[in-house]
């Protein structure tokens, strides 16, 4: 009846402080835990535009497609499964459907299909599943995850067959569907897609040069303000406030320098943790060149609809969950990852 | 009549045209005796003599008793649940359970629910003939199990050969037999083009029970 | 079954002028209070004031007044108190404030603190007697103080009163 | 509040820190009846201060929130409140039913414990619109997504 009203949901930041040279530094396990990106935005400092070969990374992101009305059973489908799913990885994530309210579906790189549904679904489904961590009181949410390539759903097994059927014949699960494929790129989903009503979209790079930026010291900064004015400067929020304006009184932290330039680059689509990657090689390169301010951030942003968070782990948003990674890379090669999860969730890896 | 007069000599001129002997007195004590003990029926247990002297006992037809008919009434009520499991009478033997076996009871139950709707046209009210299968004898019936809280009962079918109060049990194509409880579970039944739906944890009462049981109106059903 | 808890808050209406006490009515109190809560937290402090709130007690002449509040929401709404500098009561405007002298799980404990504030306050005022028959008049009023119960009472006081800290403490 | 820390003399650390953010971000939008009539930002936080006012009375209007960002065209602001807030400021917001006699809604579109929030220019794909009100005005044309 009366709860108390300054009670917020639990957040957990993690903070990683090492080094790329460190053999024991995990940032590329790190990168490929989160699958589905939705966006990356990179701050660099004292410049004016990118360096060729960071345009080229940036513009060289794996596109991705779009499947109107998907029915879920065609990712059994046997050609699919042998040209696509066997032979690299795939990401797909059920689109505009929205978390804790919709059926989700996604299939994940490592070839384990996931399905979160309500109640009525599971139970018109027949497949075995498990109640989903986010049920309050009574069970309303389930979780169904299969590992498409285990030998029990290889096309023709009885736990395929039994979920083929059940997609097909028990419940017809439809949705938009977002698909892209790391090595193959489209010309193995070609099968799939040419069935359905599809489109074709590359990832969208958006360039914005600022000027005259009040920066706080990146390395002795506290992280969650440092992690506020990261965001501010991606959001285009202005930090020139006075603390007794009216509107916000929102400034720069412990604001020391005043940056000339600064390029903020970000680029939203379904995106691969593989281009992450590349990015994160090609920025630390970019870092080596000398007359340069000496450090660079990167921010990944998780689909916030996305039913899988960290690893594999269950993904639940009205309770507070956001996945998202900053990283923080300077010239002499060390770098400090800040990641974040969802409320109920354990530490990312 | 005068008891000395009964023991009396038979006159000897009527002893020749009778033909018959004169007995002495001894002698048709005796007689009497006997013929008392063959004409009186039963009660031989009891002491003759004694029952003649105080009692007035009827000569002749004496009604059979009816015990013996109350005895087998007793036996037609049946066997109790012991004796039934004992004789294993309601399980099917294994070499029973195959489903073309089932078939002609399938067709009965068909033309039984035709006739119970009324001819069952596309036309026909859904509502009617769901007033009519809520009552009606499940038998024979081809069902299947459409939503379950256990997701591995989803999607089994097969011809109902035993309603029970809280389990059904079907005869698959695969000629399995297969239990299934009616708690949490959904069934859809088909016949000629109506699918009727059956929410089993309402239904969990035999059959004979439910024609006598009244189905109340809810908003919604959970499982 | 588990007891609906409530708070007790043991309240003195100070007034500037005395003879003002005697026109204040239970109900004025409650809209003095309803009132406040509305102001200060909005509807939502509007809303729990509606539930289980009421006047338990008001003694016109010393001017104590007994709350009485849900547990859960008690501390919200005491916090509006102070912010109540008049109570409207027959059409008249007294300005008074709220003090607030204790806080109970019990109108019973309540009772108590109070029997022995009054004491105390006897006792005080004891040395300021001017003539003779005032302090005869004290002390026979301090020795007249006490519970309906006597002197048992006085331990198993001790034992509640300590229940009802624990209480508060939740 | 608290922090774990395991450090390694190889130089590698790792700090956690539980319930340590001290602000939560909303990305909101006001849904007006009459879609052509515009808000300044000034007329946006009072609104949402009345909104607070009349819910959680002068002690809820003294709360103090940020408008960090405010796009008048599509009614699209991001606030910043204290993490101790924002049940309060998301609860009078959910209960704001009108702006100046005409109908209207809060959409709360997200919520975050970081600036992590994405842009207010359009984004390529629209994950937002999760339905977090309570109330939902039935005459109002319900949200479409743009295609991507």
């Amino acid at each position: 009846m009366c709860a108390d009203l300054s009670r917020t949901p639990r957040t957990l930041l993690v903070c990683d402080r090492s080094s790329f040279l460190d053999h024991k530094n995990r940032v590329s396990s790190q990168v490929e835990q989160l699958h589905f990106i939705y966006k990356v935005s990179v701050l660099l400092p004292e410049c004016n535009s990118a360096s060729s070969s960071l345009d080229s990374v940036f513009n060289s992101f794996t596109s991705f497609y779009l499947i109107r009305k998907l029915p879920i059973y065609e990712l059994l489908d046997k050609d699919f499964l042998q040209s696509a799913v066997y032979q690299g990885s795939v990401h797909g994530l059920s689109f505009r459907t929205r978390i804790d309210e919709d059926n989700c579906v996604a299939l994940m790189p490592n070839g384990r299909l996931t399905l979160s549904l309500d109640k009525d679904s599971f139970e018109l489904l027949g497949f075995e599943g498990k109640p989903s961590r986010f049920n309050h009181r009574s069970c309303s949410r389930f979780e169904v995850s299969v590992d498409l390539t285990d030998s029990s759903m290889a096309p023709g097994g009885r736990g395929y067959l039994r979920l083929l059927t059940g997609l097909k014949s028990h419940l017809q699960l439809q949705t938009d569907f977002l698909l892209s494929h790391h090595p193959g790129g489209g010309a193995s989903l070609q099968a799939l897609l040419s069935r359905y009503d599809w489109s074709e979209h590359k990832p969208k790079v958006s360039r914005r040069c600022l000027s005259n930026l009040v920066c706080p010291a990146p390395r002795s900064c506290d992280p969650h303000s440092l992690l506020e004015w990261l965001g501010a400067v991606d959001a285009d929020v202005r930090c020139e406030n006075s603390s007794s304006s009216f509107l916000s009184s929102f400034v720069c932290p412990e604001a020391n320098t005043t940056l000339g330039h600064a390029l903020s680059v970000s680029v939203s689509g379904l995106l691969l943790p593989h281009d992450v990657q590349r990015l994160i090689q090609e920025l630390r390169c970019y870092l080596q060149q000398p007359q340069l301010e000496s450090w660079v951030s990167l921010t990944v942003h998780g689909f916030t609809d996305s039913l899988v968070s960290w690893g594999g782990s269950e993904h639940g948003a009205l309770i507070g969950g956001q996945d998202f990674y900053s990283l923080l890379m300077f010239h002499d090669h060390t770098y400090r990852l800040y990641l974040s999860t969802a409320t109920c969730h354990t530490c990312p890896p | 009549m005068d008891e000395a007069q009964i023991y009396t000599q038979i006159p000897h001129n009527l002893v020749k045209s009778l033909n018959v002997k004169p007995q002495s007195s001894s002698k048709a004590a005796a007689f009497t005796e006997a013929f008392l003990k063959n004409s009186l029926q039963k009660p031989s247990q009891y002491d003759l003599k004694d029952m003649l002297t105080h009692k007035a006992v009827i000569l002749g037809y004496a009604r059979p008793k009816k015990e013996s008919a109350k005895r087998s009434s007793k036996k037609a009520k049946g066997l109790n649940a012991r004796q039934k499991r004992k004789m294993k009478i309601f399980q099917i033997k294994p070499e029973h359970q195959r489903y073309e076996l089932f078939l002609p009871l399938h067709e009965l139950w068909r033309q039984y629910i035709v006739d119970l709707c009324g001819g069952l046209k596309p036309t026909s009210n859904p509502q009617f003939v769901q007033q009519k299968l809520l009552k009606a004898d499940f038998h024979g019936a081809i069902i299947t199990v459409v939503r379950s809280k256990c997701p591995s009962y989803v999607g089994t079918t097969g011809i109902l050969v035993q309603e029970f109060k809280h389990v059904f049990k079907i005869i698959t194509k695969e000629n399995k037999l297969k239990v299934i409880p009616k708690r949490n579970s959904v069934f859809a039944i088909e016949i000629n083009g109506f699918v009727s739906h059956i929410y089993g944890s309402k239904f969990e009462q035999r059959a004979s029970e439910r024609s006598a049981k009244k189905f109340k109106v809810r908003g919604t059903i959970d499982l | 079954m588990v007891r609906v808890k409530s708070r007790y808050l043991l309240c003195e209406v100070n007034v500037s002028n005395r003879s003002d006490l005697l026109l204040l009515d239970d109900r004025a109190v409650a809209a003095a209070v309803k009132a406040a809560v509305a102001r200060m937290h909005g509807d939502y402090g509007a809303a729990l004031c509606s539930i289980r709130f009421s006047v338990k007690y008001l003694n016109a002449h010393t001017g104590i007044v007994f709350l009485r509040f849900p547990k859960r929401c008690y501390k919200l709404l005491w916090s509006a108190l102070p912010f109540i500098t008049s109570i409207e009561s027959r059409r008249l405007t007294i300005p008074c404030f709220l003090n607030c002298l204790h806080v109970g799980g019990t109108i019973r404990t309540c009772q108590k603190f109070l029997v022995r504030y009054n004491t105390k306050q006897l006792h005080r005022m004891l040395p300021k007697c001017k003539t003779e028959e005032e302090k005869q008049q004290v002390r026979q009023a301090i020795l007249s103080c006490c519970l309906p119960g006597g002197n048992k009472e006085e331990l198993e006081d001790d034992l509640e009163s300590e229940e009802d800290e624990e209480d508060e403490e939740e | 509040m608290t922090s774990v820390e395991e450090a390694e003399p190889s130089g590698f650390q790792r700090v956690v820190l539980t319930n340590a953010s001290p602000y939560q971000y909303l990305k909101i939008r006001l849904v007006l009846e009459d879609e052509r009539s515009r808000l300044s930002d000034v007329e946006l936080k009072s609104f949402i201060i009345a909104g607070l006012k009349s819910l959680h009375g002068e002690v809820g209007a003294a709360l103090n929130f940020d408008v960090l960002k405010y796009d008048e065209e599509s009614l699209t602001a991001l606030l910043r409140v204290y993490s101790r807030g924002l049940v309060k400021l998301w609860s009078s917001l959910t209960l704001q039913g009108f702006y100046q006699n005409q109908a209207c809604a809060f959409r709360v579109l997200q919520v975050s414990r970081f600036t992590g929030i994405s842009s207010l220019e359009e984004p390529l794909i629209y994950l937002l619109f999760h339905v977090t009100q309570k109330k939902r005005i039935s005459h109002f044309p319900h949200y479409c997504h743009p295609l991507p």
